[in-house]
């Protein structure tokens, strides 16, 4: 439970208060009279996330990038994984993996960790010092380039480079 | 269109009752805490068609609140009833 | 036709449910299929038009009193870790003194009871929802339940409200149990709860907020509240010693306190308990729930902790 | 109908069928880190497609966020939840089934 003092900057604490407010403007359906209670509302959830959410360096055009490309592979993943349980034979080979990530921990990792559970054929089953356990539902198919391209992505989200941290060990 | 949403609704909850197995059959507690998560899932599911029936958006907000409740459930199954050693009392 | 068979299958499968949960041998089984017959009984109260009552199911039934329920078993099973705990002599005791019938007793005479009271109603009657729509506009809120609750029965959801505290109590008089050794969180659950502690609160305040007028109001908000802080104790979070001490109580205390104060206020000014008047109605109660849902929130949420606070020295 | 009827129709019915995909590997997979792939993954594009189902039919932009509100909540808990399971299944030794 460390927390990281990082520097709260003016630019997250107007950006969570955006993100809260149109959560709320989405809740009460656009009722105007709503923000007698509604601005408390956000003020504190805003004050409770900055103690509790660490600012993270968001990258937001590399995160709207990421969105198609998480969809379209979750959808993949859910006909992948629909088809091995109508298909008669259920076609897997499941298989433990181990996965070295190379993503700085915290945030980035949980990120991946829990976008992997979602992607086709692949479960994170634990995660142990940056090394991901991936149970894999098809160890025959080539999951280790999915892998790779993801962590691509989350470290561009974060704006992390995986070269320079490559050398941690 | 209210008669698709009435029918995916039953499809869904017979749905629901099939996983139901996985409860009774185990084998580990683990297993049977996954019909649960199915439960929270397709009980979103169903209020969803529901409300759209009713024209009720108060249903969404029983959605809501089952979408982020779930959760817990689960979490509190992981962390505190989930004894060390699997060991199944009942063999049904 | 297939509102029916949606109903049938609704109705036949909480019967069962119901069944199985109560002859299960094995308690985690009976706590799972506790959960579904929530979540299904919530689906029911939808089904009966009665949204209000679906969401508090949905928020107590099905969310908090899972987890509740959990976490009791889990002590049991480290109270009686040293024991075997199928089967102790303990056990073997408690089951020879005490025949298994008797408690049908009790039970059979509510039943008879019941049975009376309902037979002895009267064969026609329109209930009071007209007056209460008669009334709605004096009330305060638009919500006709809200209205009842909050109004024309405050006394009602004080006394509710003094049960949870009392349960509360309850629980904290008992000798603290206390939990096994925990694991650590991991970083999944850590953000987890970190991420969702936010919008349980945004949810919270807008229940509050739709009660006046919509399904929603102190109860689910407050047990929503409550489940945020299930998940913040369930991620490892524990309060500053210093907090947990006055100012945790003085939040537990805050909403039947703020009932009372009012109760007593308007009984000087009004002549009568709980009696607002038209113009103030809509702000007392707004008072009146917010900081109910607070008191709400915490007392669940110590209720899921367990023993007192400051008892729990294991922690960091 | 209009035109969006359809595509509404085909989404639920498609996601409909996910839901079932989910039980089917729920009954059928070997073994629970098996089962979470297929609850979670087939689940949450069943529960996604009933979404985008009825936003084809939204009647408004805050109801079009409060379905894609659920929706995110349900894939951010769906996914950390079968995480802790298999984590915690891993952790207290329960081996996983191959072929």
């Amino acid at each position: 439970m460390t927390l990281t003092r990082a520097k709260i900057s003016w630019r997250t604490i107007v950006s969570r208060m955006g993100l809260f407010s149109l959560i709320w403007w989405v809740l009460t359906n656009g009722a105007g009279s709503s923000w007698w209670i509604g601005v408390p509302a956000v003020l504190l959830a805003v004050a409770v996330s900055i103690a509790l959410v660490p600012p993270a360096p968001w990258v937001w055009s590399e995160l709207l990038r990421f969105v198609p490309f998480f969809l379209l592979r979750s959808l993949i993943g859910g006909v992948d994984v629909a088809w091995r349980a109508f298909h008669p034979g259920v076609p897997i080979a499941p298989d433990l993996c181990i996965y070295p990530m190379r993503l700085p921990p915290g945030l980035p990792q949980v990120f991946m960790v829990n976008t992997v559970s979602l992607l086709p054929g692949t479960l994170s089953v634990g995660l142990d010092q940056s090394v991901l356990k991936v149970h894999v539902l098809d160890s025959r198919k080539d999951f280790l380039a999915e892998l790779e391209a993801v962590e691509q992505s989350v470290a561009r989200i974060f704006g992390a480079s995986l070269e320079v941290s490559e050398g941690r060990e | 269109m209210q008669t698709l949403y009435l029918a995916l609704a039953l499809f869904l909850l017979v749905n629901l009752g099939a996983g139901m197995w996985r409860i009774f059959r185990g084998p580990t507690a683990a297993d049977r805490m996954l019909s649960a998560q199915l439960f929270g899932t397709t009980a979103v599911a169903v209020l969803l068609l529901l409300a759209q029936t009713k024209e009720n958006t108060a249903l969404l907000d029983v959605a809501l609140v089952f979408a982020l409740l779930a959760a817990v459930t689960a979490v509190a199954f992981v962390r505190r009833a989930w004894t060390d050693q699997e060991v199944d009392h009942d063999s049904e | 036709m297939l509102q029916w068979a949606l109903d049938a299958l609704l109705g036949l499968g909480l019967l069962w449910l119901a069944w199985c949960a109560l002859m299960s041998p094995n308690l985690l089984k009976a706590i799972v299929l506790f959960v579904a017959f929530g979540l299904l009984m919530a689906l029911a109260w939808v089904r009966l038009d009665a949204p209000d009552i679906a969401l508090a199911e949905a928020a107590i039934g099905a969310g908090l009193t899972g987890a509740l329920l959990l976490a009791a078993l889990a002590r049991l099973r480290f109270a009686y870790a040293d024991e075997e705990t199928v089967g102790s002599p303990a056990q073997e005791e408690a089951k020879v003194r005490f025949p298994q019938w008797l408690p049908a007793v009790p039970l059979l005479l509510v039943v008879a009871g019941l049975g009376y009271v309902v037979l002895s109603l009267p064969p026609y009657a329109t209930g009071l929802s007209t007056e209460v729509t008669a009334n709605l506009e004096s009330s305060g809120v638009s919500n006709p339940v809200t209205a009842v609750l909050l109004n024309f029965r405050g006394y009602d959801t004080l006394l509710e409200l003094v049960v949870l505290l009392v349960a509360l109590l309850g629980v904290w008089s008992l000798d603290g149990l206390a939990l096994g050794r925990e694991t650590a969180p991991g970083p999944v659950l850590d953000t987890l709860s970190r991420f969702l502690t936010p919008v349980f609160i945004l949810v919270a305040a807008y229940l509050l907020w739709v009660g006046a007028h919509a399904p929603g109001g102190a109860f689910q908000a407050g047990s929503v509240l409550g489940a945020a802080g299930v998940l913040l104790l369930l991620a490892g979070w524990r309060f500053r010693a210093g907090l947990t001490e006055l100012p945790l109580r003085l939040v537990l205390v805050a909403g039947p306190g703020a009932f009372v104060i009012v109760a007593l206020v308007t009984m000087l000014m009004e002549g009568q308990l709980l009696e607002y008047s038209p113009e103030q109605a809509s702000i007392l109660i707004l008072f009146l729930e917010t900081t109910a849902t607070f008191s709400i929130g915490a007392t669940l949420a110590a209720l899921f902790f367990g023993g007192r606070p400051q008892d729990d020295k294991e922690h960091t | 109908m209009i035109p969006s009827d359809y595509l509404s129709v085909a989404l639920l019915i498609a996601g409909a069928i996910f839901f079932l995909a989910g039980t089917l590997g729920l009954l059928r997979f070997p073994d629970v880190y098996t089962r979470l792939h297929a609850l979670t993954k087939a689940d949450n594009v069943g529960l996604g497609l009933i979404v985008m189902g009825l936003v084809v039919q939204a009647e408004s932009w805050a109801a079009v966020g409060k379905l894609l509100l659920i929706w995110v909540l349900v894939l951010l808990a769906g996914a950390s939840v079968a995480h802790l399971v298999a984590r915690g299944a891993l952790q207290r030794g329960i081996r996983l089934w191959k072929r």
